[in-house]
């Protein structure tokens, strides 16, 4: 019997009146895959904090391939084999690539370490994501967001001095378009079967069972199943996290929008023909692949229509950000605040705050979109990545207003409390308002009414109606040059 | 509720702590009998790095690289104005008043105007408009010390019920910034911004409009200090203001606001000017040369930062 | 098809552009500058400018800064100016103990998660009153050496300019370069990645807040070599100048952003930006005036290439 | 009288000032303007520049002199930021045959003339006069001006040597006022309250009227404040003696010696032979002479006097 790659026994962790974790139990072997799944805050990104040696557990244990368990934290996970891609992007934007490769890797030591990095890098990226564009010699924050997940995937599969043991990918495809999402997942299955082992975090289901070998299911800070995947089906992976599937609530066109008055019309570019229309009551999909425009168009949208010198009117436009970090989250402030931010005019007399108010549409949205969490008043970032994003969805919804803009808003978001929010926006758009909704997930897309579809920067295609089908999709995110 | 209000409320105490235990220090050296008259010039005296430290804490609040160093040019530049304009006759208190709040207008816009439309880094366009303004106030008046109308001196000098005159201004600038700061839309505008300006945009806010107003309010502050400066000590003089640079973020960041940004209170500004005052009263009592004071000074600040620092990092 | 200009190139432009344009007004004023003596005066003075910057430079790509540059370098200065002609071991054993005590600063501010501001601030009067404990009257003197290194004759090219070349590359192989250089500036962008890719945080930040102290002892003794002698006071503006030549030279104060050839050369364009003045001769009430407008038209220049950034 | 007369018709003079940022200073630059230009009017020189630093520094006036060397004056006339920091720009003017003269901030660059006031007088006969106002001695509160400057290390060594002579005087408190008003005032507000009865105020001067606000604030007894010359002291010490018969005396350099240095520097510039050192009186007020000098004094100014090129021939002859 091989010794596991690494071993977490009765691992509890605790945040002030949280429990993140309550005695876990997880080992891992070498040439295997194990998907972890799990609801929004179910501990999934503490377990990698704990495997990475970032976190100790203020129970239990952890040790790394049978190694003398005298070594603690990153450097002993590191000295393990044990490489992670974070649920955050987390690369030096201001260091190139191959900056970034040194401070990851030190091995890189020597006389000409930047050729070698160099080299390694383009080898190594160009076997994950065969066909990449992304110049190597570049500075990372040059790069989209889509690159530059590429890239920190890559460079945690690097093999500087020895090959990684074990990859722990958390959620490394939020930001990836599908077909970039499915070289990854490739890759895994290759480097997998060349006896690497790899703990890989995603809330699509699909991709768990495509790539995964076992599944650890995880709930509430505990671990609630673990079986191979052949025990598993979609249907019972997620009545295992503890969701009910619902059927698709695709409701058919809705002819009585024909009528409706036109909110936004953006002219036609002389490019492609074509431009962007939205009515009352629309639910509008921006689709293609990632990084060809969609989120710019959003930007300036909002740009467009709230003044940057006088108080904005929110009943008229709202943003739900897909970066939290960079367009969304206020780190140093309270749930509640970075909830009623978007709409403080409605909670205030005479320019000031009315604490109740606040109160009273905090435990209003807490409820609607289940944000877990114990204490509005609590900070944001002790909050989970995907219990963060509801936050920032609950603070455009609880405006009032006509249009939102959605830049790709469900990353990371689990399964049941996506149900939720496609069924509140269904409820919105009936009531007139207007929804624009960039989305990296086909079945994001087919929910809406119209979806236009983007590449290099404009659009290329509008389907409506039963035209809306991951196969246009796909053929007109692809089409362009032909045209 | 509490547990967030408390834990921000803390920050300050340790600055009040710092200066309590100067005072006590000070009034030890004289056996107590200094008590009265030594919190009547501490007031005073702290009053006037209260009124410019109020605008220049909205100005750090709005994130790093953000700091207005063209205060003291400002404070000399209004009270020069202000006292030639009103050239000691009491009628014209008021108009001369404006005046001062005038030129505090000016120049705050003139600072963002600067940051806004030739994107110069805040440090570097306001250290470019002091010198501007600080020119302006040479030309105007090249020196001259012109005496305050009697009344206005009266008044800057008084005091009422025990408490000097100056010492009630700032009390009520304070305050209202206070409500500003912790209960109006804008407090809650500057604190987002100074977190992160592009989610703040993202989140509906008018940054531009707000970051405008904040240059604009520690402009017109600093002005204010100038010309109630101006009139206390009996007339304006060019370097009248040089003091207030290093002062005015002295007492914003003693006062234990977030030097990154989004997050500052009111009362750690009063707790780090009472503290800054009584700091140097108390080496000079206790006859230090110099040297020596100077450094005690530098040490005892650290010494509160790191005391406080404590409080900051278990929230 | 496409000319690959990347955001680093830019930066440095910008100040190289800024230096040249005002160096052709400069020479179109007074075209007896263009000579080697004139090039020499023009520029003798920024070599410790220069030294100061890159010193300010090393602790803003931790995302800090030091306000307490200016007292400290006028600290170095007295200390050279005092003990290095006579006793220079006992000179050499206190500068280093002061380097000693800015990298024992930095730990502080990490350890205790201090912002950086404040507690420079604090030490900037501990160094001005150590200053004043040293030399309470202005006075001392350079060292022989001190003073006929910076007063030397180089051929062709004037020192000043040879000494900042030399300034410019040196940082630029620490900073951009070296791995710790490397791991500096990954701090400023990002430190939590920087600490989950093995690396102390704490032993970066003191590196780099010892090299800064060293640069600013470097400051100091360069001053006093042209000065001849200290006095208590005689650097402070370099707290202002230093962050204004970071940021002309291109840096951001936070992301860990810096250029120390642009830093050299954003130092050069200030003490230029100077002379510019006095050659144009302004009345005297606006003198004071005019720097501003100086630094307002210089910096107003990165306007021209900011659509690229935006 | 003398020998070489070389005609300054020509020549041009350039004045390197560190700081404008006070009364006295700006009185000085006025003077400067108002002797200079009818000079360079009647062709007695060629120019007379003014330049002034943005910062008190004497690293921006040491590149200021450079600037000077390479723009061609002939003479630069100096009031320096250090007596030591400048030296090395000094050597390099002289070096290039320039004429360097300075006045109240002096340097010690052998090549340089100084035209020098003696400070440390200047801070010993205020105690003197003290000494006769107060016979039996008491309690003085010093005001400094910026600590690290050497004429606040001259003024303050002066007044000790003063209390040396007349040890009926203690020091009972010293503060740094900056030479401002306002500083002056805060520091002394400070101290104030702790210190026992003060019978005398020793001062630099610009601090003295802040220093009376001080008292009257605390409610103490005005002691005998030492003025500095500036018209709000004088004006304050005028309404005092009308009052209540209030007596001191008032004494700083006039700010007007930069036109004898400006005329010093016309005369080696002619080919005088000029000794390296010379000395200027400070200008005193007393009791007597305080109406007469206060309606010659700008209001808001400084009590001045500007010199004549006979003036200067006249100094210079006497220093032989
Ligand atoms: N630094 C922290 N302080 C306080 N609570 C925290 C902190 N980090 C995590 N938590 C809490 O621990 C729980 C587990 O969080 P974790 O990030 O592991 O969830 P997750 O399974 O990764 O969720 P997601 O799918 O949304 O990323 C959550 O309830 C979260 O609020
Ligand atoms: N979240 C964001 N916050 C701020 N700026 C952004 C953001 N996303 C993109 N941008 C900027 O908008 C412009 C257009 O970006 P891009 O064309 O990559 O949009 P996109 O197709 O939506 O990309 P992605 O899929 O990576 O979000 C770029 O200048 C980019 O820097
Ligand atoms: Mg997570
Ligand atoms: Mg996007």
């Amino acid at each position: 019997m091989t010794t596991p790659v690494v071993a977490v026994r009765g691992a509890s962790v605790t945040f002030g009146a949280v429990r993140a974790l309550s005695g876990v139990d997880l080992e891992i072997s070498a040439g295997e895959a194990v998907g972890l799944v799990g609801h929004n805050g179910a501990g999934k990104s503490t377990i990698v904090n704990v495997i990475n040696g970032g976190l100790t557990p203020h129970e239990g244990s952890v040790s790394y391939g049978g190694m003398a368990s005298g070594m603690t934290g990153v450097s002993a996970a590191r000295a393990g084999g044990v490489r992670c891609v974070f649920q955050e992007l987390s690369l030096c934007s201001n260091l190139s690539i191959v900056e970034n490769a040194r401070l990851m890797h030190a091995g890189l030591t020597g006389f000409g370490w930047r050729k070698r990095a160099l080299a390694l890098i383009e080898t190594k990226l160009s076997e994950v994501f065969p066909g990449n564009r992304v110049d190597c010699s570049a500075t990372v924050g040059t790069l989209s967001i889509a690159e530059r997940q590429m890239v920190e995937i890559a460079l945690n599969f690097l093999d500087v001095s020895g090959p990684p043991k074990l990859v722990i990918l958390d959620e490394p495809t939020s930001s990836l378009d599908s077909a970039l999402a499915e070289q990854m997942l490739a890759h895994v299955r290759k480097f997998v079967s060349g006896g690497g082992s790899v703990l890989l975090i995603s809330h699509i289901l699909g991709e768990i069972l495509s790539t995964s070998t076992r599944i650890v299911v995880m709930k509430d800070g505990g671990v609630v199943a673990a079986r191979p995947v052949s025990e598993f089906t979609g249907k019972s992976l997620v009545e295992a996290m503890g969701s009910v599937v619902r059927e698709k609530t695709r409701t058919g066109v809705r002819t009585v929008l024909d009528t409706s008055p036109t909110v936004i019309d953006i002219p036609a570019t002389p490019r492609t023909g074509l431009g962007l229309k939205a009515r009352k009551g629309e639910v509008i999909g921006l689709a293609g692949l990632g990084g060809h425009g969609q989120t710019a168009m959003l930007l300036a949208l909002f740009r467009e229509r709230s003044s940057n010198w006088l108080p904005h009117r929110p009943d008229e436009i709202a943003f739900v950000a897909g970066d939290r970090a960079l367009n969304g989250t206020f780190p140093l402030w309270s749930i509640l605040r970075n909830l009623s931010v978007g709409n403080l005019g409605a909670l205030s007399k005479r320019f000031s705050v009315h604490a109740a108010n606040e109160d009273a549409v905090g435990a209003e949205w807490k409820q609607k979109t289940a944000i877990r969490t114990p204490d509005m008043h609590l900070p944001i970032l002790s909050l989970s990545g995907g219990n963060q994003q509801k936050v920032l969805f609950a603070r455009a919804l609880s405006t009032p207003a006509r249009i939102v803009l959605m830049d790709d808003p469900m990353r990371g978001v689990d399964i049941g409390t996506k149900q939720d929010v496609y069924s509140i926006i269904r409820a919105e758009a009936e009531a007139g308002r207007t929804f624009i909704w960039y989305s990296t997930e086909m079945d994001e897309i087919c929910l809406c009414d119209r979806v236009y579809v983007f590449r290099d920067g404009a659009i290329v295609a509008e389907l409506s109606g039963d035209e809306v089908s991951e196969h246009n999709v796909l053929a007109a995110s692809f089409s362009g040059e032909a045209a | 509720m509490t547990i967030f209000n408390t834990a921000l409320s803390k920050p300050w105490i340790w600055s009040w702590l710092a200066a309590l235990a100067t005072f006590v220090l000070t009034v030890l050296f004289t056996g107590g009998a200094s008590t009265f008259s030594l919190g009547q010039a501490t007031l005073t005296f702290a009053a006037f790095s209260v009124i410019v430290g109020l605008g220049q804490m909205l100005v750090i609040t709005l994130g790093p690289g953000n700091v207005d160093l063209s205060v003291p040019a400002t404070i000399t530049l209004s009270g020069t104005l202000a006292l030639k304009f009103m050239n000691t006759d009491a009628s014209l208190i008021l108009p001369g008043l404006l005046v001062a709040i005038g030129i505090g207008l000016g120049v705050g816009i003139a600072n963002y105007g600067l940051i806004k439309l030739l994107r110069i880094p805040p440090i570097i366009a306001t250290l470019s408009m002091s010198f501007l303004v600080q020119s302006l106030a040479i030309w105007s008046n090249r020196g001259l010390r012109i005496k305050p109308p009697d009344e206005l001196s009266a008044f800057t000098t008084g005091m009422t019920l025990g408490i000097p005159n100056i010492a009630v201004v700032g009390l009520t600038l304070s305050v209202a910034i206070w409500w500003l700061l912790d209960r109006s839309i804008y407090g809650r505008w500057i604190s987002a911004i100074g977190q992160s300006p592009f989610a703040a945009r993202m989140a509906g806010i008018p940054v531009d409009g707000t970051r405008f107003l904040t240059y604009v309010i520690c402009a017109v502050l600093a002005a204010l200090c100038g010309y109630l400066l101006a009139c206390f000590s009996g007339g304006a003089a060019l370097n009248m203001g040089a003091e207030y640079l290093l002062m005015s973020i002295a007492v914003v960041v003693i006062g234990g606001s977030a030097v990154a940004g989004g997050n500052s209170n009111v009362p750690g500004i009063w707790g780090a000017s009472l503290f800054m005052f009584l700091v140097v009263s108390m080496l000079n009592t206790y006859g230090f040369g110099a040297g020596i004071r100077l450094m005690l000074t530098g040490l005892i600040i650290i010494a509160v930062i790191i005391a406080a620092s404590r409080r900051v990092s278990a929230r | 098809m496409k000319i690959k200009i990347s955001a680093d190139h830019i930066r440095l432009l910008i100040p190289l552009v800024s230096l040249a344009v005002l160096l052709v007004a400069v020479f179109w004023l007074q075209p007896r500058a263009m000579s080697y003596l004139g090039l020499n005066l023009l520029f003798n003075l920024a070599v410790p400018i220069a030294l100061a910057t890159i010193a300010q430079m090393l602790v803003i790509a931790v995302n800090d800064l030091d306000l307490s540059i200016g007292t400290f370098v006028s600290f170095a200065a007295c200390v050279t100016a005092v003990y290095m002609p006579s006793t220079p071991l006992l000179g050499i054993f206190i500068l280093a103990v002061a380097i000693a005590a800015y990298a024992f600063m930095g730990m502080i501010i990490h350890l205790r998660d201090l912002p950086s501001i404040v507690v420079t601030l604090g030490m900037s009067f501990v160094w001005g009153g150590l200053a004043v404990l040293i030399l309470p009257s202005p006075g001392g003197q350079a060292p022989v050496w001190l003073r006929s290194m910076m007063t030397a004759q180089t051929p062709i090219i004037p020192f000043a300019i040879v000494a900042s070349l030399v300034i410019g590359i040196v940082a630029h192989l620490i900073v951009m370069k070296s791995t710790l250089g490397v791991a500096i500036r990954g701090v400023g962008g990002n430190a939590r990645s920087v600490s989950r890719a093995g690396w102390s945080v704490l032993r970066i930040k003191v590196a780099a807040y010892a090299l800064s102290g060293f640069f600013s002892v470097l400051a100091g003794m360069a001053l006093v070599g042209l000065t001849t002698s200290a006095d208590a006071n005689i650097a402070l503006r370099y707290t202002l100048l230093s962050i204004a030549g970071v940021i002309l030279g291109g840096g951001e104060f936070v992301g860990g952003r810096v250029s120390p050839i642009g830093a050299v050369v954003g130092a050069l364009t200030l003490t230029l930006a100077g002379s510019f003045l006095s050659f144009l001769r302004i009345s005297p009430d606006w003198q004071i005036g005019a720097q501003g407008a100086v630094l307002i038209v210089v910096l107003g220049l990165r306007l021209i290439f900011s659509r690229r950034e935006a | 009288p003398h020998a070489a007369n070389a005609d300054t018709s020509g020549k041009k003079i350039a004045l390197s000032n560190n700081y404008a940022g006070n009364s006295w200073r700006q009185a000085m630059l006025t003077s400067w303007d108002k002797v200079t230009k009818p000079a360079v009017a009647a062709k007695k020189v060629a120019a007379a520049d003014a330049f002034t630093t943005a910062e008190n520094q004497a690293t921006e006036q040491a590149a200021q002199i450079q600037n000077m060397i390479l723009q061609g004056y002939d003479a630069i006339v100096l009031n320096a930021a250090s007596p030591t920091a400048l030296n090395g720009a000094v050597k390099a003017a002289c070096d290039a045959g320039i004429i360097v003269v300075s006045f109240d901030g002096i340097v010690n660059e052998p090549c340089a003339w100084r035209i020098a006031v003696n400070f440390k007088e200047m801070g010993r006969s205020q105690v003197e006069y003290l000494s006769k106002r107060l016979p039996q001695g008491g309690n003085l509160l010093e005001i400094r001006g910026l600590a690290g400057v050497f004429v606040d290390d001259e003024i303050s060594a002066g007044i000790h040597e003063g209390v040396k002579q007349f040890p009926q005087f203690k020091i009972v408190g010293s503060v740094h006022g900056d030479w401002a008003q306002d500083v002056a005032q805060r520091a002394v507000a400070g101290v104030l309250p702790s210190l026992p009865d003060v019978a005398a105020v020793v001062t630099q001067g610009g601090d003295g009227y802040g220093a009376a606000q001080a008292f009257e604030a605390a409610k103490r007894k005005t002691p005998i404040i030492v003025m500095g010359n500036r018209e709000d002291e004088l004006q304050w010490w005028k309404k005092q003696k009308d009052a209540n018969a209030y007596e001191t005396m008032s004494v700083s350099i006039a700010p007007g010696v930069s036109t004898l240095a400006f005329w010093v520097a016309q005369q080696i510039l002619d080919g005088k032979q000029v000794k390296k050192d010379l000395t200027v009186p400070f200008l005193r007020i007393d009791q007597a002479n305080l109406e007469d000098n206060l309606k010659s004094t700008q209001k808001g100014g400084v009590a001045n006097v500007e010199y004549s090129q006979a003036d200067a021939e006249k100094v210079i002859a006497d220093a032989k």
